[in-house]
């Protein structure tokens, strides 16, 4: 279910420092969020698409990851032109779209997209184990790092274990439907899956004291050097500084 | 002769997104009566053939004829598989109900039964394989030998015209397997075994298939097999069993 | 539940950024080295939970289930959601990085709520339970609704009809969160009672 | 006589809420060079039992000492746990993180070691027991066999005077069996091994004791049962092996 297939790449992107790569999608994701002038949003949005060239990335798997957003955007088109009100810009029958309508739909659009391409450029194109390494160099609470590791290292476990319930229950005839008997039947499904990350958790914890676990988390640190580094971390930061200024004085 | 009641002809599989065939040109004859062991590495896609047979694992060619006509849909899926009673390798997955008797009236709940005829028939089950007395038990906290029984008792429950075994041993003490080879040579029902322990094979079963590459070796290659591993094994200081 | 990237005003994305990073302060806080694969481990199970579809009607919607999380947690609930919701922009891009401050109050917050109104419930009998915990299951959705629309109303007036819109539109999925929490909770009081906070006063969430 | 490693003496154990004594007045003693067996029913309490020389259950009475000095406190058992290898029954339970290296290092990195030389020490495990190639594998993605060869790598890697094994063989297939044979035949190390195959067993230990109401069985009753068990399956048709 959870596959990491973009962090199997190797391009410019994969091989900047994992540090780098976390600072540079917060940084550009929130002056993103927080632009409102189309010249500049659009502008992201170009930015956005070198930086999902620079990962090498294909149209498809971009695609494929982008569809609940997209479907969401649709969504939006769908309802928002016609509900806000403002100037007209269209009759359509009964239907009015409206200036201003257009114009917010347009704006959500570019940022959510650029967005997350931001996001996949830059963090999905890392292993989580990777990223959990970048946040603890980054001063990022110990213990967060930690319950972020550990929960990814136990969703497939408990995935599978999920899938092997479900598959039990249905060779004894179970056919989901909408009534009392299907959901109880998954909330004991469910009821299971907690019971035993509990129980699991207990035993984890057992080992880890058992290869003397104190309290204290240490790690493998490993940054990675790279002449691009610098540069790239330059660069980013000087295109997002001139777009942010750009934004500030186009008002 | 009868018609079979599973039957596999040509069965090939590779997991979606894998390249490698786990199952390849599979064929495999289950008729009535059979009392089948299947010995194989890890790996080797027995789960796989026991998921096949019940439409969860979709072949990528071949035909599927399960008593007597052809099933290739989830909706003729659906229809025979509570005929086929299929044990999971491990008893806790197929245990998700608070308590036994809830656990093993499952199936029949599902298959229509009223509340009060399922739990008759739980309670029935349970009585022949000897664990009345856990019925009221909460199924997580069993041992591990018990939740076997238990997890055989939900499957019986379904009245399943052929059992299909998934290691039923794996972590059991000889007491335990002993048991289940008192119950299973007592039942009235045909049945395919998967387990890695060639005593409890032979002690249940008539013949002990294997896979190789994708494919069931008959029952002589198995038994060169099993000679070429106890000799490896001799080689260590090892006392007479 | 959660509001897409880009729809977010600064403002609220900012107070949202907030409070999710003093919700999770605290969370942590609270959790002890002793607990802490606890929480990491029921956080994957949340995670896993929240992507099980039951039918309603001829479509299905999935769990949520931030009730039973904020029951079994209390206050750690935060961070476990957090972290849960970073792994699913991570996996599936349900969202970014900027809609994550609102996201995580949107779901985590009821959590908590749930958890100071419920759980002294659930050590009485076995309708009390039930009767508590479809409270928590249905009122944590119902929650997680005001917050998600007010968010919206505070970005932009406009957006009054699509909160109105998200509300009723969950209003089934309450319905189910609710059923689907008691069940699950009585399940836990019948077979791991363990697993339930015990009576506060005696040991912190 | 040199002073045993594992010095057990009438420990008791009932875990809390339950009446019964899982570990009753039980007493045993790991010498160094000690290669023993353990082999009893399910719920016999042989996980218990390593928890207890853990620290991770505390006996109700009885006094355990480990290289020679007493231990009863939680500081106490700190101090002595790494220099334990407890192999879990379920290797997913023991490797908590995200890469195989990571995990092999977490020991050597509580140790104090620094990151490097805890990255050295955790490749030359693994290329001892000839798994160099998976140093950066995903740990959840690892096959059966590979999560045990890792999780057996991550106790080696905390140099432990004697190790206590789980199970290490429950689903595994021969294969992965005759490995961790020809592994467990080749450490220097004392050991202290669960299983629940005869088979493995003598291969690989010089005694084989068993539990029974609590208490440690020497190594002829066990004898004695297996030649039991051996005639009982006799009875049926089956294949000489
Ligand atoms: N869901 C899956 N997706 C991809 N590959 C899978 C999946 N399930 C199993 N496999 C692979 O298919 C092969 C056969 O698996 P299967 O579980 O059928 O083997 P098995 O013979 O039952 O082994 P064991 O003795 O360990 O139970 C293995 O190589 C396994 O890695
Ligand atoms: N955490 C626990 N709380 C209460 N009872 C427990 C707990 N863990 C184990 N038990 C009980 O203690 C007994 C001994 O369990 P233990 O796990 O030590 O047995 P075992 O010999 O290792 O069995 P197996 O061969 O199945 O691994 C069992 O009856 C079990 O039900
Ligand atoms: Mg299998
Ligand atoms: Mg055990």
């Amino acid at each position: 279910m959870i596959s990491e297939a973009l962090a199997q790449g190797d391009s410019m992107i994969h091989r900047l420092d994992p540090c780098v790569r976390v600072v540079c999608a917060f940084g550009v994701s929130f002056a993103l969020a927080l632009s409102e002038q189309f010249g500049v949003l659009g502008l992201y949005l170009v930015f956005a698409l070198v930086l999902v060239a620079l990962a090498s990335l294909g149209a498809g798997p971009v695609l494929k990851r982008l569809k609940p957003v997209l479907l969401f955007v649709l969504m939006i088109w769908v309802i928002l032109p016609f509900t806000h009100e403002g100037e007209p810009l269209l009759r359509l029958g009964p239907l009015t779209m409206t200036r201003p309508g257009v114009e917010l739909c347009l704006r959500i659009t570019i940022k959510s997209v650029s967005i997350l391409m931001v996001f996949i450029a830059l963090l999905a194109t890392m292993t989580v184990a990777t990223l959990g390494q970048a946040l603890h160099r980054l001063r990022v609470p110990d213990k967060l790092v930690f319950l972020l590791l550990m929960t990814y290292r136990y969703i497939a476990v408990i995935q599978e274990e999920y899938q092997r319930l479900l598959r039990a229950a249905r060779f004894r005839g179970f056919v989901p439907g909408t009534n009392l008997h299907s959901y109880r039947t998954y909330a004991y499904l469910a009821g299971m899956l907690f019971v035993r990350a509990s129980l699991r958790a207990q035993r984890v914890h057992n080992a880890m004291l058992c290869r003397g676990f104190n309290g204290t988390f240490r790690s493998l640190d490993s940054p990675l050097s790279n002449r691009l580094n610098p540069v790239f971390m330059t660069g980013v930061s000087a295109l997002t500084l001139v777009l942010v200024v750009t934004e500030l004085l186009w008002k | 002769m009868t018609n079979p009641i599973i039957k596999l002809e040509n069965i090939s599989f590779a997991y979606p997104g894998a390249t490698e065939k786990i199952l390849d040109s599979l064929s495999l004859e289950v008729y009535h009566g059979d009392r089948i062991g299947m010995m194989a590495p890890n790996g080797s896609g027995k789960t796989t053939l026991f998921h096949t047979i019940m439409g969860l694992c979709r072949p990528d060619s071949g035909t599927i004829e399960i008593f007597g006509s052809p099933v290739s849909t989830e909706q003729e899926f659906q229809a025979v598989r509570s005929r086929i009673g299929l044990m999971f390798q491990d008893a806790d997955d197929q245990l998700f109900c608070p308590t036994v008797v809830d656990d093993v009236a499952f199936g029949p709940l599902n298959l229509g039964l009223s509340a009060d005829e399922a739990r008759d028939r739980a309670r029935e089950v349970l009585a022949t394989l000897g664990i009345a007395d856990l019925e009221n038990a909460i199924t997580h906290r069993l041992s591990g030998g018990q939740k076997r029984l238990v997890a055989l008792a939900s499957v019986l429950a379904m009245e399943p015209s052929v059992l299909l075994l998934d290691e039923p041993t794996a972590g059991l003490d000889n007491g335990v397997k002993e048991k289940l080879v008192k119950i299973l040579n007592h039942l009235d029902i045909s049945y395919v075994v998967i387990s890695h322990e060639f005593n409890f094979l032979t002690a249940i079963t008539d013949r002990v298939f294997s896979m190789e590459s994708g494919k069931i070796l008959s029952d002589d290659e198995v038994r060169i097999h099993q000679h070429e591993h106890m000799h490896k094994l001799g080689n260590h200081p090892h006392k007479h069993v | 539940m959660h509001i897409s990237e880009g729809v977010l005003s600064g403002p609220v994305m900012m107070a949202g950024a907030a409070l999710a990073v003093a919700g999770t302060a605290v969370g942590l806080k609270k959790i002890d080295y002793d607990r802490i694969v606890h929480v990491a481990i029921l956080s994957s199970a949340f995670f896993v939970a929240s992507l099980i579809h039951v039918n309603l009607g001829p479509s299905s919607v999935h769990l949520i289930l931030n009730g039973v999380v904020g029951l079994l947690l209390g206050w750690a609930a935060f961070p476990a959601i957090v972290v849960a919701l970073f792994l699913q922009a991570v996996f599936f891009q349900y969202g970014g990085i900027t809609a994550l401050g609102v996201n995580a109050v949107i779901m985590a917050l009821p959590a908590v709520i749930c958890y100071y109104l419920f759980s002294p419930f659930l050590n009485k009998g076995k309708k009390t339970v039930f009767a508590a915990s479809f409270l928590a299951g249905a009122g944590s959705v119902f929650f997680s609704c005001l917050v998600l629309g007010f968010a919206l109303y505070l970005t932009e007036k406009s957006f009054f009809e699509v909160s109105l819109l998200v509300v009723t539109a969950n209003l089934p999925v309450m319905i189910i969160e609710g059923i689907v929490t008691g069940f699950c909770v009585t399940f836990f009081h019948k077979v791991y009672p363990e697993i339930l906070p015990r009576p506060r006063g005696r040991s912190n969430p």
